[in-house]
């Protein structure tokens, strides 16, 4: 049986925990602020899902996490990325498709990784990141080291049968993986109600073996908490947890998609626990949450920027390079 | 005639047949209430109600295997798989079940459903949802692989896929959804297994289809004012493979160029080359050549994007090359 | 949670019923026997995967299906197929790879199906006739016919990820399949311990929102009765059931296979729970058993000779057929 | 040399790879205490123990996404998927995650995993346990495959795969298991991308790979009987492709027929005869032929499944009616 929410407030973490997911929660909502308006001028093509409304789910997350261990993304990867470590100059300049990008504009938003701070990468196919980091638990255990892995998904990709298979597979090996399922209630317009007839996600966990845990993804402090033990416990070499993070996107699937299948009194009820305003909240000192603001406005600035200003990859240089492959 | 976009003229095909015979049904996801990601599905849903277009959860695998359980129940499932690329997923239902059935029962049940896919580069939605994947249909005997490139077409295969007693892979193209073009007002089903000359010349023939006979007929036009005759089969159904009118052509240019997106090694343009000189070696006045993709997954950025892929300049540069 | 097996007997079914039951679970035995010797002998090629041990499993699912009700097998499948009505000389012909059988000699062993009798047919890719059935389920619904899916399949496949869409999917759409689970605690060589952190298998419908049951696999009349009720319920249209039968080989994965990897202390204990016995001893009636087993050796020795005096199939008609393919 | 079995081989291969570099390791079904199906790992298990030799339960697409995730960390995965129709299930990790992180990720990691699959026909292992698939992996971009034919190319040939910085899929042959060979006795790597002439002749030449390459190889010697010198070259690496031992072999012989067991339609052997067309048009005496499997689902009987796939006869034949 899946634990259900915490009631009440979450214990507070230390200062520096909590101040470091206000800063990933900000830089990713200001962050795809901007994307959405340079989508909007024509400066970012292809397909860019907002986490805007989630963004808690991955600051908590990856706050429980050293440099050295590992995540794995989605499509909705920008809260990821952030909260892991990346630079936003290197982001931006990748979801604008330049060289300079994160993936030489290869990629765009949908394939960002970054491998410095061993963000193993955004995924354009739903669930298939589940089976990658549950390989690279086995790897860190082939090698020995105590490292972890998160890899985040959402509601949609848990009805993938890569979703069971791996948590099995992890439950078998005791592997060191956090499964992150972010369930923000909807695959594109799709209700997870209409998706599946068993809503209790988190349960899935036992069906296959290993403990799976449900927490409030709009509350940092809680996710964190309840990462924190999980990334311990797998540390320590006692395997894997199924964490259901229970969120809202605060519009459509991707930029294009108005979202108008939203029921919008359960968005303003969802919005009214935009977990930006209640980690902010939770530092209650204006002084350092502004500080913390002004960092990451000046630092998106010089992001754009850097973007704007970098060449678009080389069209010879590029064909120079595949024929080998 | 009417004129139609692409993505119209499918949807006409599936409420025909629809409305035609009861055992025809969709299943996909996002295809029902919200009408697809490319909207062709659209109304269908609130025309033949949430038993007949059907949203499913994203599981590309299950979800094409029910169709193979559905048609061999007697039913006509036509599925969406939004892209080619996650046809992967649903290998094993595609190439050991859907195929295999009516051989491997020795005849006791055939397969008769669709799955309808898109694929191709072109509005930088990078290397998992660009990829032309229709060589990996090609080489699996049991299925029937379609690729249109106008509306009629589009209209008319789809009818004719719909009513084929055997699986068939219908592959439709990202950028032709919103293309426009004359659909006959009444009713019509083409045939699967011929191709289709859409424009004659006498110079060079180029074989090609889906979204890259466009472009061929931009080049043949290019070509022509600079005096060269360019003849365009445009082949819609790649297997079965209409050989006759390919051959035929051929005979009648001597000079055959092989137009695909999809990567050329591997692609079907060497298969198609192989067979002409098998059969036609001796009426030909040189090596049939290919113009294909470039051999790399398709990158984000629009310029190397497009570089991937063959534009009408390649194209004329190698008719002008052959000639 | 799942209901545990019932303890003390079964209540008894219908006499036909269970004449049939008996019926199927000895021509099953004696066909395998029969393939093995023939095997030996070199008459009979590929893969063989006997059922032998687990013949209460389809004797008594299938005795609760209607002649038009449909069932999906597996590589392990002839039981399946005498239990829906196979004819035993088509079969035969089948495994010998004569043009007389049930797939022209096409298929073998691991492919028969047969039409007659809505038996969809085996399938040598493990998990695959999981959607398959599914799918027949759904197409049952769309022309809106009162008929019901029974599919086999065993612990191995219950982890690979269609078992888990599928499932779903039949929870969502509430289609009338029954999933037959003959749990025989092997993947080939692999124990079901070894190859799932959670050995409640039954306990994976409620996480994919339909209900699971299990029931003792060597007895074919709790496995009749528990079959019959989820077969009603479906044909009710109230949906699917996971159906858990636990239950044992009395030998090898295929007929190559000495199996001796199986503990011979618990083997022993399962051998002496054989379906075959048990269902004869339920019967109680040696009249009634031997002229069944008479009229079963009798038909058993018309197959046989029906099949080794069947053609093989021509080479040339094959050809001549292929080349629209 | 030491004459070893083909799975010996494989198995020596394993075990000095495991041996020299504590990051190879190994997954698949019944591969550890059993040693696999075919026994190629047999002893791995009880050498290097269950950390590193790793019984899977029957989930190829997770395990093969495993594979994935483990070579991004570092780690050298070698994974088994029995038959190569089983491959079918995991496809979309191959095809759209292993082929693809390395461009994807703008050179930020490879993956270097191994596949080892098999396939082909000769056991009566019917439509699902006997397809020719190598043409779909051919055909991505990304992929390395390689399908040797000698007990030696096996083991030098998956030495290589492992040290490889890239995905292979490394395709054996039921047939070939039990073959036996010399293999050299100091280690040996073979480079990936090289074909191996394995007879040298000047009338006639035999480009082919895996069982067939022992079939030509038969029909040669046959031949020579007829005054007829043929060359036999074994690609191993199907891609990359050894073309330029391909091309001096056609430039030289003149003539050319590739042998493949897979389905001729979609098969690799148009996209050689395609190359060789537009690459050595001017050097042949003739079409290039192909001789290849046939257009069906390999059936369960031994008489027509042996009709499916080209026999020494048929080479023979093939190879008569050229000269
Ligand atoms: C295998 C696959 N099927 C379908 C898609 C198309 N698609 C992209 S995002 C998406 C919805 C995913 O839902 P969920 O897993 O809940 O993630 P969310 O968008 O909520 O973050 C779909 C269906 C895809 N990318 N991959
Ligand atoms: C997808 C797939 N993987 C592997 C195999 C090889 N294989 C054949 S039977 C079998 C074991 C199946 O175990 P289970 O599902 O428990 O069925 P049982 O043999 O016990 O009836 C395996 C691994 C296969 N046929 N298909
Ligand atoms: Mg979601
Ligand atoms: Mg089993």
């Amino acid at each position: 049986m899946p634990t259900p929410p915490a009631k009440g407030g979450s214990p507070r973490p230390p200062e520096p925990i909590l101040l470091g997911m206000y800063r990933s929660i900000y830089a990713t909502r200001q962050f795809e602020l901007k994307c959405i308006e340079l989508y909007r001028q024509g400066l970012i093509r292809g397909y860019l899902h907002p986490y805007i409304g989630q963004e808690a789910v991955a600051a908590g997350a990856c706050a429980a996490l050293n440099p050295a261990d590992y995540i794995v993304s989605t499509h909705r990867g920008h809260g990821h990325c952030i909260s892991k470590g990346a630079d936003l100059k290197l982001m931006m300049a990748e979801i604008m498709g330049k060289a300079t990008g994160y993936c030489r504009g290869h990629g765009g938003s949908m394939h960002i990784s970054d491998k410095r701070v061993n963000n193993l990468g955004a995924n354009g196919i739903v669930g298939a990141g589940i089976p990658i980091a549950t390989g690279a638990g086995m790897g860190i255990k082939v090698r020995g080291t105590d490292q972890v892995v998160v890899v985040f998904f959402s509601d949609g990709a848990s009805n993938n049968g890569v979703f069971a298979e791996s948590l099995n597979l992890a439950g078998i090996y005791g592997l060191p993986v956090v499964y992150l399922l972010e369930n923000n209630h909807y695959a594109v317009s799709t209700p997870i109600e209409c998706a599946t007839g068993c809503c209790d996600l988190a349960g899935r966990g036992p069906a296959y073996g290993i403990p799976g845990i449900c927490v409030d993804g709009n509350d940092a402090l809680a996710v964190y908490r309840e990462a924190a033990a999980a990334v311990a416990r797998a540390r320590r070499g006692q395997g894997p947890t199924l964490i259901e993070a229970k969120t809202y996107r605060h519009g459509g699937h991707h930029v294009n998609d108005p979202g108008l299948y939203m029921d919008p009194a359960v968005l303003a009820e969802w919005k009214a626990r935009d977990p930006l305003l209640r980690t902010r909240r939770a530092i209650d000192d204006d002084a350092r949450s502004a500080e913390i603001e002004a960092q990451v406005d000046a630092e998106l600035e010089a992001a754009v920027a850097f973007a704007t200003n970098s060449p678009e990859p080389s069209v010879d240089a590029f064909l120079a390079g595949i024929e080998d492959r | 005639m009417i004129e139609m976009m692409y993505r119209e003229a499918l949807r006409r095909a599936i409420d025909e047949e629809m409305q035609r015979d009861p055992l025809v049904f969709l299943m996909g996801e996002t295809i029902a209430e919200r009408g697809g990601s490319y909207k062709v599905t659209e109304g269908l849903w609130r025309k033949y109600g949430p038993q007949r277009v059907i949203d499913t959860p994203i599981a590309e695998a299950s979800f094409t295997g029910m169709a193979v359980g559905a048609a061999l129940v007697g039913c006509r499932p036509v599925i969406e798989i939004l892209f080619i690329d996650f046809a992967m997923l649903a290998m094993d239902q595609i190439v050991n079940q859907a195929a295999k059935y009516d051989f491997i029962s020795g005849g006791q049940g055939t397969v008769p459903m669709v799955v309808r896919t898109q694929g191709g580069a072109g509005n930088g939605l990078a290397a998992q949802h660009s990829q032309s994947l229709e060589a990996l249909f090609y080489h699996i005997p049991g299925l029937k692989v379609v690729m249109p490139s106008t509306p009629q077409d589009a209209y008319g295969l789809l009818k004719a896929a719909i009513r084929d007693e055997h699986p068939v892979v219908f592959i439709e193209h990202k950028l032709l959804y919103m293309t426009k073009g004359p659909v006959s007002e009444e009713e019509t089903v083409i045939p699967l297994g011929r191709a289709d000359i859409k424009r004659s010349g006498t110079d060079v023939t180029l074989v090609t289809y889906s979204h890259m006979t466009l472009k061929c007929l931009e080049a043949a036009a290019l070509l022509e004012s600079e005096g060269i005759s360019v003849e365009v089969v445009d082949l819609r159904t790649l297997s079965p493979l209409d050989k006759d009118t390919v051959l035929s052509s051929a005979r009648k240019t001597g000079r055959v160029i092989i137009v695909h997106e999809a990567v050329k090694r591997g692609g079907i343009g060497g298969d198609i080359a192989a067979m002409l000189m098998e059969e036609a070696y001796d009426d030909l006045d040189g090596p049939v050549l290919r113009i294909a993709g470039r051999n790399t997954p398709i990158p984000y950025n629009l310029n190397i994007e497009k570089a991937c892929v063959p534009s009408v300049a390649d194209i004329v540069e190698g008719v002008l090359r052959m000639v």
